[in-house]
């Protein structure tokens, strides 16, 4: 295990600004998913763009969260918050929502993470310590990790205590084998290939040797190396 | 054909203990809460429950659970997000008073759809490689793989809709309508909770949602208005 | 091979009386779908009653045949006929529509037969003489068949050249096993039961060997055996 | 999202030879004839046609039989209802020159369905002990034999909506919706002829029928209204 040299809660980009990067990877056009926690902040950075967003609960097009007034008890996110319509919304139901998901017309699905591999595998429901063996909340993530054309993690680069969140292999029980294809961080983006991670972006500031004494498996530093970009 | 009935304790007298029943709704969008009361106080034991959630998303389980009516729950999100909140249900099956079933989303759906249009089992990529797959069928098709689901038919579903007639004609508004549909399709008895009851022809027929064949009883309800937003805390939603 | 004694085109009741017979056999409240042919015309008996009828390619309440003025190009039924709404009709899609018929929600199909075995097999879409070999017209005819809770069958005693129509094995490629329940010809009522096929109503003016002399398998005689009455 | 095409020509300009392609509707009822006019124009050749019929019900196979486009036909009631009467599809396939394959119409849609929705295959009762069990999989469920059925995912769908708006959110009308849903659902590149170009927002989110996610391109055409009455003969549809 590496011993983490920069705790990712006192560096490197918010949560807002990560949301901000990943909203820069979705073309106009595309049909999204947001997953529930911190993949729900990409919604503020695309309003107005040619993006829909479905709700996994029944709906596309879907609006920005509503405001006191337009709040409507019929018309909820995933996250149970009240939200708006936008035209060209529609609503449906969850059994032709996820035919929608695993039959692969979502363009692109924003999830959250556990842990990444090296390979692209995916922890993002059940950490052990919890005591909840070998149930918890899949909800509908091992769907979206499976079904999406494009997965994309929004993910901190190490957890609260300091440990790498990008591992040679998960601990954690898996949502999908080789899934993710993007991992955007508060330190930098990573490409998974089929080579393994490879690291395209960092944040100001930081070196690749940062980078990679918070990360798990050796990463292929891309020939283009950018600072990330907002 | 008058699938109406005059309340919703006389529209649930019938469940039996040991019986399967499926809880449409998710949060405050479409959930059979007027049904759940009546059934937490028909007292009918031994209950397996299929629901989205018993955590903040289904709270009104927790009537069923409260009165220990329920052996076991099938679900896709059974906990708090949060793995320091612990849920009655969480308690409760921790001390092993109740089982529980979990199955990603989409294959917690089609095993309700499956039941509902005489599907035995189906093949799905979800969840193959994961806790999910163990003891079930693992096969290849055109490279890829898929686990074998097989599908569910609870004895009944409790539903929820805006508007229904008394050929049980139902249809539900925005995203209220999610988990209903299929529930409604997949159970022997299914018994929906109406906001508004109207007459036969009321229903413009395109825009029914559920057809009334695979609605056995229809029961007129006051709208549930119930703020649960006390709740949510914006840290756990975003965390 | 019997040697029918009685030819079927010119003695019993006529298609409309058949079907009448089939009408008094459904009860109020029940859901129904009419096969192609000889089915439909038991529509023209049910008028009024507390009977659903569902047209396959996506309706349930479906009303009488349209008359000129009320011809809809969109509103048709699975004979290529235009038709009418009947109050609390609606609409689906063929895949709902067979998810009603697959999943055991339709109380009664009703069925024309080109054989019905003593064990209840029917045999309903391919006449292997036709030229047509391993394919035909199935369309939802085997749904139909393993369905619905009840099938009744609604058929001429035998064919136009006087061959037994019920046999003890059918010839005819198959459209389910052991599916039908009942059966209504121009000449008798007889349900199939465990023991094979059980004569219950025979038409005024015949005898059992009558029926008996026109029918291959050996039939148990009704102890409660009626006048067939329309 | 701006989904809607000038002109069927050109929403279907890129069918190329070798295509399965999957026709929507039945007779009069949501039939894509101006669709299927155009890709007779067009010319693809040696396509693989999914459709319900190639007899009276969808009649405007022939379009392609007659040009000699078509490969093959997957469908689930390929002739007249008579023997007697021998169709042009009927004629070319004694011929040797198309083939057919046919399925039970719920087990054919149910293929399309599963073909949208990412399912590989499923256990259908349908065709137990038939013909239509030859080479495929039989197994039991709890008692019950169910045959293993696999998806079908079709390189373009043609489908005909009553009203559609620029996101590709489609209303039917009556029994015209019929198998466009699932066909929509079904393809790589969905496209549909609409008697109604709206704009976004005109259409009631709870009243869409097929989700704009499942079409690709939209096009307005004029309502096809022909009188194919003089085709069915009464003898022949009560026999």
């Amino acid at each position: 295990m590496v011993t983490p040299a920069l705790p990712g809660s006192v560096i490197g980009i918010s949560r807002e600004l990560m949301a901000l990067r990943v909203a820069a990877e979705i073309e106009d056009g595309s049909y999204v998913n947001l997953g529930i926690g911190i993949p729900t902040l990409v919604s503020n950075w695309i309003e107005g763009r040619d993006i829909v967003l479905q709700s996994e609960i029944g709906m596309l097009n879907t609006g920005p969260l509503a405001e006191a007034d337009q709040i409507d008890q019929d018309l909820i996110n995933a996250s149970c918050q009240p939200v708006t319509e936008l035209p060209g919304c529609c609503y449906f139901s969850i059994g032709e929502s996820f035919a929608m998901i695993r039959g692969g017309h979502m363009d692109i699905a924003v999830l959250g993470a556990m842990q990444v591999s090296e390979k692209g595998d995916l922890a993002s429901w059940n950490v052990p310590a919890s005591g909840r063996g070998k149930t918890g909340n899949i909800g509908g993530s091992m769907d979206l990790a499976v079904g999406a054309r494009k997965v994309i993690v929004i993910t901190e680069h190490v957890t609260r205590t300091g440990e790498p969140k990008i591992v040679r292999e998960c601990i954690y029980p898996l949502t999908a084998r080789k899934c993710v294809n993007l991992i955007v961080t508060n330190l930098a983006v990573i490409e998974v290939v089929s080579e393994g991670l490879l690291l395209k972006e960092i944040v100001a500031g930081l070196t690749t040797e940062d980078i990679q004494a918070v990360t798990e498996p050796r990463l292929i530093i891309s020939p283009d190396l950018k600072e990330l970009a907002l | 054909m008058n699938r109406a009935y005059p309340s919703v304790d006389e529209a649930i007298a019938d469940v039996f203990d040991n019986a399967t029943i499926a809880l449409g709704g998710f949060f405050t969008a479409g959930s059979p809460i007027r049904l759940t009361e009546a059934l937490a106080n028909q007292g009918a034991k031994n209950l397996t429950i299929i629901v989205q959630s018993v955590g903040i998303g289904n709270w009104e389980v927790n009537m069923l659970l409260e009165n220990r009516q329920v052996r076991k729950v099938i679900c896709n999100y059974p906990f708090f997000r949060s793995a320091s909140r612990v849920s009655l249900f969480e308690q409760q099956l921790r001390a092993g008073e109740v089982e529980c079933e979990v199955y990603p989303l989409g294959t917690f759906i089609e095993k309700l759809r499956a039941g509902g249009a005489g599907i035995a089992g189906f093949y799905t990529p979800t969840g193959v490689g994961t806790l999910v797959a163990e003891g079930k069928e693992c096969r290849a098709f055109n490279g890829k793989e898929y686990l074998l689901e097989l599908a569910i038919s609870p004895d009944f579903a409790f539903v929820h809709a805006y508007k229904g007639d008394p050929y049980g004609n139902l249809v539900y508004r925005e995203t209220s309508r999610n988990y209903n549909p299929e529930m409604a399709m997949s159970a022997n008895i299914t018994i929906a909770e109406v906001e508004n009851l109207v007459g036969p022809g009321e229903i413009n027929p395109d825009q029914v949602h559920t057809p009334g064949i695979f609605v056995q009883r229809v029961v007129k309800v006051d709208r549930p208005d119930i703020d649960v937003t006390i709740e949510v805390s914006p840290e756990e939603m975003n965390t």
